[in-house]
């Protein structure tokens, strides 16, 4: 089943994908991160991408954003190719995410980081003359994300004082607030509590039901995992070794065994 | 519309909105509420440095660039306007000739500057500043024929801007309305313009990216900011109005030299009032300016005063003694980071909290 | 009222410790020329010292605040030849007297000087041609100076004198190392091989203002060559690091020990006691600017400008040095010179030269340069 | 290093059953007052887990035992002795291992360099270096790599195993288990379960209701600053009741 | 316990034949042999001087992040202190045994050291620990301790320059030939290459290294490993100022004058030859230091005017090879 299936996604497939890769591929030394990992994602689907850690789930999501340049080949997002693009260009057309470990503006205010996403969404960071606070309309947008993670009460407080999980809420706003084409989510829920959680969850559905923006999940919580996936990607050592149905995917063996570790999990 | 003149960056503290206002007005009153050559000389000073600092605080409180060649397009404003001015018969064609050239010059340096700074790490790229500035003041001292070298050049300005020109007959408030009054008050009224320029640059969405950048640069990116242009805009802006102050002090001084336009005295000044002041608040940049001016002006004298009534105590009387200013000026290094690490502003304001 | 007087130096920054003599021998002076009274013409002296950190915008300032505010009658100054020249439009501007001391360059008394000007200190002309006058004989020369207007300005000077000098002597290298030049092994190289073969004797003159670059280059053993080193004369500090070169010979402004007149014996005696040390350069410089200003006043009974300019021109006063006396064309001291050499046995730490010869003001013809 | 010996024969019964001890600890950070009376007791030889919403307080609670803030009221008794005023490191040597919540590992040293500062007297021991590898296979692979390029599951292994290199009294552990694969949090259960059984003490926060619900003896929530409720995870466990009205918690969704 | 597909980075050898290339090149364009021999030797000790100067910075540089643009001072105060041992004792500097003179010398050196490693170890306390990990407020903070380090030179020991003989031992020079190698340079590369060495041991053969460097990324977190990294600060800062105040003397010596300013004069030259190493690598220093005073004397015998400017062109031209320097640091093998 090594296949980049578009047989299997359970929405109904819109013709062509919205963003797709072919053997794309990293290498740090002598160490292959990503292997020639190739597969298609269709707008108003969910996928999530598992694995054992250091599968290298972070590095392709790192290889899609342009926070890494692929050593060969290529990513492209709307029929285009992109592979050349620098990260910043890349979040422009239309593709965004959510860091693994939270990555901030520590010494802004929560609300200054949201309004810098809203900012760069309505492409007017070079504006000199104008000020800032006039422009009313992206301060609302902003607000109304906070109002969304249920951050709205810290709005003013520097990120320094945030708690992890409340980071881990900002995180998630401001990809909201980039409200790109492609969402890309590294483990949103890690480190936040049983109640906070479903907050992210329903969110993450809301944007789903949308059904016009393409999610990606890396999760590790199974049962976040059966909730939401349309579909599964497995990565194992960096190749792509499972894609299709969620139930297929998690009975296969390779996932019981490497992943989920039923039995020991002999390698990483 | 007060609001709008200030880009709605208002001083936020009681006590601030106070010294300002003193600032303000004193600098504006200088000529008729002091006599005397000195002081005129110190509110120009002050005036021009309010600028050149503040244009640095652009760099370095809100993008967090550190660079140490803001000297160097300081001084290729003055030269621009001294150059021209020694060359030719002097007018104001000539000055602004010699501006607009400046001015070409330090857009085409501070570009190939950022540039190259994109290669390296941020600290490299303060080393490499400091690198490039240092020659260039060597430079200048090397074509001595051009610049009159360590000498620097001395130059006649326009009739008007001269002490022999007289506006009025009569003194007015005990001083005579003569060239270099009506100088100063070019030098003020400019220097005021810039100064809500660069407000209102620090409170654009332009200016919020530069604060993200030097909070996390990374992350920026990541938002969909190039970065690179950010930071290379805010270098050219930053050198631009660096030029003009330079090209004010050389109008007011009438003399262009390494000395007083390139050293790196006049960058460690400039750090020092920008800490002092507060760094990534404007408003530092003229609080700090105004108080370090007057003292670099005026502290000797005080000192003076000090060691004469410490004569029986030989050795403090040595620390005291005028010729020694500069290790209180040390002193002052050291103490103003300590106890203003957010600056008197920041002071002012309370903590550093950002809106 | 008083009689002021402004004094400005470079007291602090590089050239702090040369202000510092300067302000010593300035002070030492009146205290001598008045008795100790400070007062001229029954007036009180009263001297006002202003540092100008040897910035040239500062001795502007400060000598407009000198005449402008605080009123003094003539000023005195300043170190730095970058700051003095920027202080000569000034005493135009306001129609005041300005000694320079101990600023050397030509222009001061050249094409940047004005009718106010007037200068004790010598200026780079008259070291040349001091240096010059020592060279008689044929051979050849190499110059070593500092890569700056100053050094430039004197060994133009230097090849300019050697001709009025009428020596004999050819130029054959002129070799210009950088100010901040640490390691003099590159230039010494240079000198060398420019030298090596060319007729003797080969002299190579070092002409450097700061710590001299002498010792380093003694040390590369120039004699393998037959080349003979000549110093230009330098502080005592520098002097004192140069015993090890006994019979080096060089010309000098001054040395403590060569004058002989009952004012510098008096200098040296009080200096000694007073500081430990006998006076240099610049506390000479100083105390005849100090000899310049009394001879003026009480000859003027005046201190009127227009009165003292004519009296100070072609003026002839006392000093460490011997007579000076203002010539009345560019207001520049004429003065006796030193030909010195390095003493062998020395018999204290301050005994470093013996004199060969005073060269007298007449040998030393300067010309005049300011276009009047 | 003190031990209990030196101690009154009662402190040292009591130290015997309680291996620390919290008592009203308040904590300021800056202007805000984050810790407003925490009571916390964790008995020796156990593994207790503290839970709680976000911000309730779990890591600042952490970090003021660990002394990285300071307690500004209240007293934080480790085996018979008030560590509320020590500096971090006699801290640390008085016998705690800390796993903070950001996993501070050092991103430019190696794993193995890592781990060798980690082992305070000296070499590492090689079995135990084994036992370890045992339960983290990816640090044997990445041994010598920088331990900033490992994934964020690695640098979790990393920070967990630098706690466990040497043998301490009582290791504190913050979010062990997030960002870790299903498998990996398996291994971690088993090293718990050892580390308990060579008498370990372990004080747990997690978020993970899972992973502690069969391995936590005894149970502390917090919130806003406080310990709201304490008994054992038994209690707890069995009690869903409890759990929605604590944790906001329905097994429904998660189990 | 290497896994095959992950090779531990090679050492990187490269920058180590800068040096005889640079050396080599420059042969036929100078010509004359003794003439090249004269320059390379005396640029090789005049580049061992500036190591010792500069060794100190990139040490304080690599293992605490701190830019310490006050270094300049302990350079002074290093050489200042050294005539307190040896003025009085002209005596011994003046009889003509090496024997003598040396053992003067060393008992200066270390006096200086002493002197400087406590002014280090103060200047740590007072004026450097309220910035660590805040680059601006170091370079500030210490610019200011410089400019009242320098005055208080002035202070103690008065503006007036100071000479500082050699003595008489190490005068002259010894000659090969045409070519002409001073004395005193020839103790300058013998302690060069002993401090490189001891350096360069602790730094990798210890687990020092290792804590000061994981020190600087989270003090907080070696804390609660139970290191006081607090005292290991002050050490390493001590260490650095201490080689800075034999640099100083070493300097002192070579210069025979001393100004307060002496120290500050360096100091671009120092921070260039750290730069090129790679902030804080001490081998890349140790290359950097030859580099910079070999070029400079090719250059100011090929080019005299080039020479004013040839050390940045020289940074420029290594940053253009490689943005971080030499050896980046973070990287082991310092
Ligand atoms: N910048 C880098 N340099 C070198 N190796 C890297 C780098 N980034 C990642 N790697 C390696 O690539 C592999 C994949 O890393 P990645 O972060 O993608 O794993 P992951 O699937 O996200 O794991 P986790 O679930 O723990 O986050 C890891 O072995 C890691 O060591
Ligand atoms: N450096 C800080 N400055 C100010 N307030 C802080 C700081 N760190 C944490 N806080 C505040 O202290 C409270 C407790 O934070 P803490 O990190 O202990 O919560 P937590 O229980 O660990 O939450 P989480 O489960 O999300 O990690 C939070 O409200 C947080 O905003
Ligand atoms: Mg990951
Ligand atoms: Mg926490």
């Amino acid at each position: 089943m090594q296949t980049s299936s578009t047989s299997s996604v359970s929405t109904p497939p819109v013709s062509t994908p919205s963003l797709s890769t072919r053997d794309l591929s990293i290498h740090f030394g002598g160490h292959v991160a990503v292997n020639q990992v190739s597969a298609d994602f269709y707008p108003g689907s969910l996928t999530v991408i598992v694995g054992p850690n250091g599968a290298g789930k972070t590095t392709y999501f790192n290889l899609i954003s342009g926070q890494l340049n692929a050593s060969s080949g290529s990513v492209s997002l709307f029929g285009q190719d992109i592979t050349k693009f620098g990260a910043a260009k890349r979040t422009r057309a239309g593709i965004g995410r959510a860091f693994q470990l939270t990555n901030l503006f520590p010494h802004l205010s929560v609300m200054e980081n949201v309004r810098l996403a809203v900012q760069s969404r309505a492409g007017i960071g070079l504006n000199i003359f104008s000020l800032w606070s006039s422009h009313k309309e992206l301060i609302q947008r902003a607000e109304h994300y906070l109002e969304r993670v249920a951050l709205a009460n810290r709005r003013d407080d520097r990120v320094i004082t945030l708690s992890h999980g409340d980071k881990r809420k900002l995180e998630v706003a401001i990809l909201l607030a980039l409200e790109p084409e492609i969402m890309m989510f590294d483990e949103p829920t890690a480190g936040m509590s049983v109640d906070e959680v479903p907050v992210v969850l329903n969110l993450i559905q809301e944007v789903k039901a949308e059904k016009n923006k393409t999610i990606l999940l890396v999760e590790h919580k199974m049962d976040v995992v059966r909730s939401l996936a349309d579909r599964i990607i497995v990565l194992h050592n960096g190749t792509l070794v499972a894609d299709g149905e969620p139930a297929t995917v998690m009975a296969s063996a390779i996932v019981q065994e490497a992943y989920l570790g039923k039995g020991v999990a002999q390698d990483v | 519309m007060f609001r709008q003149l200030l880009s709605d960056d208002l001083p936020r503290s009681r006590m601030l909105s106070a010294l300002l206002l003193l600032t303000f007005f004193g600098l504006a009153a200088a000529p008729f509420i002091t006599s005397g050559a000195r002081p005129l000389n110190t509110a120009a000073t002050i005036c021009i440095y309010i600028i050149l600092v503040a244009s640095y605080d652009l760099l370095l409180g809100y993008t967090g660039i550190v660079s140490f060649a803001h000297t160097m397009f300081f001084g290729i404003g003055a030269y621009g306007v001294g150059l021209a001015l020694s060359s030719g018969t002097p007018g104001w064609g000539v000055i602004i000739i010699g501006i607009l050239l400046a001015l070409i010059l330090t857009v085409a340096l501070a570009l190939m500057i950022g540039l190259f700074a994109l290669r390296v790490r941020a600290i490299f790229y303060s080393m490499i500043t400091l690198a490039v500035a240092s020659s260039f003041a060597v430079l200048a001292s090397q074509l001595s024929d051009l610049t009159g070298g360590e000498d620097g050049i001395t130059f006649r300005v326009p009739e008007i801007l001269t002490p022999g020109f007289q506006l009025f007959e009569n003194d007015i408030f005990g001083r005579t309305v003569d060239g270099k009054v009506i100088t100063y008050y070019i030098v003020f009224s400019i220097c005021v313009l810039l100064f809500l320029f660069l407000l209102r640059v620090v409170n654009s969405p332009f200016g919020r990216v530069l604060q993200a950048i030097r909070e996390n640069e990374f992350r920026a990116e990541a938002l969909g900011y190039r970065t690179v242009v950010y930071r290379v805009l805010a270098n050219c802006l930053a050198a631009l109005l660096a030029a003009l102050a330079g090209a004010l002090m050389a109008l007011w001084l009438r003399y262009v030299g390494p000395k007083t336009m390139l050293s790196f005295e006049v960058m460690t000044d400039i750090l020092l009032i920008v800490v002092i002041g507060g760094m990534g608040t404007l408003y530092g940049a003229v609080i700090g300016a105004a108080l370090f001016i007057i003292a670099q002006n005026y502290l000797k004298n005080l000192m003076a005063q000090g060691s004469e009534a410490l004569v029986d105590f030989p050795i403090l009387a040595q620390i005291f003694h005028p010729d020694r200013w500069m290790l209180w000026l040390g002193v002052l290094f050291i103490l103003s980071v300590y106890f203003f690490p957010t600056g008197i502003v920041g002071k002012l304001r309370g903590g550093l909290r950002q809106r | 009222q008083d009689i002021k007087i402004a004094l400005i130096a470079g007291k602090t920054g590089a050239l702090e410790p040369y202000a510092k003599e300067t302000e010593t021998g300035f002070m030492m002076g009146l205290e001598y020329l008045t008795g100790g009274k400070m007062e001229v013409n029954g007036k009180k002296i009263k001297v006002i010292i202003k540092d100008d950190q040897s910035k040239p915008d500062m001795g502007r300032a400060l000598l407009a605040e000198a005449y402008g505010d605080d009123k003094v009658d003539i000023a005195v100054g300043t170190t730095s030849s970058g700051s003095a020249l920027a202080m000569l439009p000034v005493a135009e501007e306001y129609k005041k007297i300005l000694i320079v001391e101990p600023a050397v360059a030509d222009a001061i008394t050249g094409d940047k000087w004005n009718r106010y000007i007037f200068r004790t200190s010598r200026n780079s002309m008259q070291d040349a041609l001091a240096a010059a006058s020592t060279i008689k004989s044929g051979g050849s020369i190499a110059f070593l100076s500092q890569d700056n207007a100053f050094g430039r300005d004197a060994i133009k000077a230097a090849k300019e004198a050697l001709t009025t000098a009428g020596s004999k002597a050819k130029v054959v290298h002129e070799e210009f190392a950088a100010q901040n030049t640490t390691d003099f092994t590159a230039p010494a190289q240079r000198i060398f091989d420019a030298l090596k073969n060319k007729p003797e004797p080969r002299l190579l003159q070092i002409v450097w203002a700061g710590p001299s670059p002498m010792n380093k280059l003694a040390d590369l053993k120039p004699e393998r060559f037959g080349i003979n080193l000549a110093p230009g004369g330098n502080i005592l500090p520098v002097m004192k690091l140069w015993k090890s070169y006994a019979g080096t010979q060089g010309t000098i402004y001054y040395y403590y020990d060569f004058p002989k007149n009952k004012m510098n014996d008096w200098l040296v005696a009080e200096h000694t006691k007073r500081f430990k040390a006998p006076p240099d350069f610049f506390t000479a410089g100083g105390f005849a600017a100090a000899s310049a200003v009394y001879t003026a006043l009480s000859k003027a009974q005046s201190t009127n400008t227009e009165k003292l300019i004519t009296t100070m021109e072609g003026m002839e006063f006392d000093t460490p040095k011997g007579k000076m006396n203002f010539r009345k064309d560019d207001h520049q001291a004429l003065q006796s010179m030193y030909h010195f050499k390095i003493k062998k046995d020395q018999k204290n730490e301050w005994d470093i030269l013996e004199l060969v010869r005073e060269i007298p003001a007449s040998d030393i013809p300067v010309p005049v340069k300011n276009k009047r | 290093m003190s031990d209990a010996a030196t101690q009154a024969p009662a402190g040292q019964t009591q130290a015997a059953q309680k291996l620390l001890e919290l008592k009203g600890v308040h904590t300021h950070i800056g202007e805000y007052h984050i810790l407003q009376g925490v009571d916390l007791c964790v008995p020796r030889g156990g593994l207790a887990v503290l839970l709680g919403r976000n911000g309730a307080g779990k890591t600042t609670t952490l970090r003021t035992i660990m002394g990285l803030w300071k307690a500004s009221q209240g007293s934080v008794q480790f085996d018979g002795q008030n560590i509320a005023a020590l500096s971090t490191p006699s801290i640390a040597q008085a016998g705690i291992a800390y796993v903070p919540e950001s996993m501070a590992i050092f991103s430019d040293l190696t794993v193995k360099e890592n781990l060798h500062l980690a082992a305070r007297n000296g070499a590492m021991n090689t079995e135990r270096l084994e036992w370890i590898f045992g339960f983290f296979p990816a640090l044997k692979k990445f041994w010598n790599y920088p331990a900033g390029n490992l994934s964020g599951g690695q640098k979790q292994m990393v920070a967990i195993a630098r706690a466990m290199i040497e043998p301490r009294k009582l290791l504190l552990v913050d979010e062990p288990t997030k960002g870790l694969a299903p498998a990996i949090i398996q291994s971690l259960m088993e090293a718990f379960k050892e580390l308990k059984a060579s008498d370990t003490t372990i004080l747990l926060v997690e978020q993970n209701f899972n992973f502690v619900k069969n391995l936590g003896d005894t149970v502390a929530v917090m919130d806003d600053g406080r310990v709201v409720h304490t008994g054992t995870m038994r209690e707890l466990a069995d009690n869903e009741d409890l759990q929605q009205k604590l944790l906001g918690l329905s097994l429904a969704s998660h189990q | 316990m290497n896994n095959p597909d992950l090779p531990s980075k090679p050492r990187d050898l490269a920058p180590l034949f800068l040096v005889p290339v640079l050396a080599l090149a420059m042969l036929p364009l100078i010509g004359s042999f003794p003439t090249w021999l004269t320059l390379t030797v005396a640029g090789l000790a005049m580049g061992m001087m500036i190591f010792i100067m500069s060794s100190g910075l990139t040490l304080v540089f690599g293992l605490m992040d701190v830019l310490n643009f006050g270094h300049g001072a302990f350079v002074a105060v290093g050489a200042y202190a050294a005539t307190m041992v040896l003025l009085p004792m002209k005596g011994w500097l003046e009889i003509d045994s090496l024997w003598v003179n040396l053992g003067v010398l060393g008992l200066a050196v270390l006096f200086a050291m002493l002197v400087t490693a406590i002014l280090g170890w103060a200047f740590e306390r007072l004026i450097i620990m309220p910035v660590y990990g805040q680059h601006l407020k170091q370079i500030l903070i210490t610019m200011g301790g410089m400019i009242v380090a320098e005055q208080i030179i002035g202070v103690i020991w008065g503006v007036e320059q100071i000479p500082l003989p050699l003595p008489e031992s190490l005068r002259g020079a010894i000659f090969i030939g045409d070519a002409a190698i001073e004395k005193y340079r020839l103790i300058a590369v013998v302690v060069g290459i002993v401090v490189f060495l001891a350096m360069f041991l602790i730094l990798n053969r210890t687990k020092l290294g290792l804590l000061i460097r994981a020190g600087v990324e989270n003090g907080e977190m070696v804390e609660a490993l139970g290191y006081r990294i607090r005292r290991l600060f002050i050490a390493v800062f001590a260490a650095g100022s201490a080689l800075a105040g034999l640099g100083g003397v070493m300097w002192g010596l070579y210069k025979e004058t001393l100004t307060a300013a002496m120290g500050s004069e360096v100091m671009v030259m120092v921070f260039i030859v750290v730069i090129i190493g790679g902030l804080g690598s001490v081998g890349g220093c140790f290359i950097g230091a030859l580099l910079m005073a070999l070029v400079t004397n090719y250059a100011g015998f090929l080019a005299p005017k080039f020479a004013l400017v040839s050390n940045i062109a020289l940074m420029m031209a290594i940053l253009l090879w490689r943005p971080a320097g030499l050896y980046a640091i973070g990287r082991r093998g310092a």
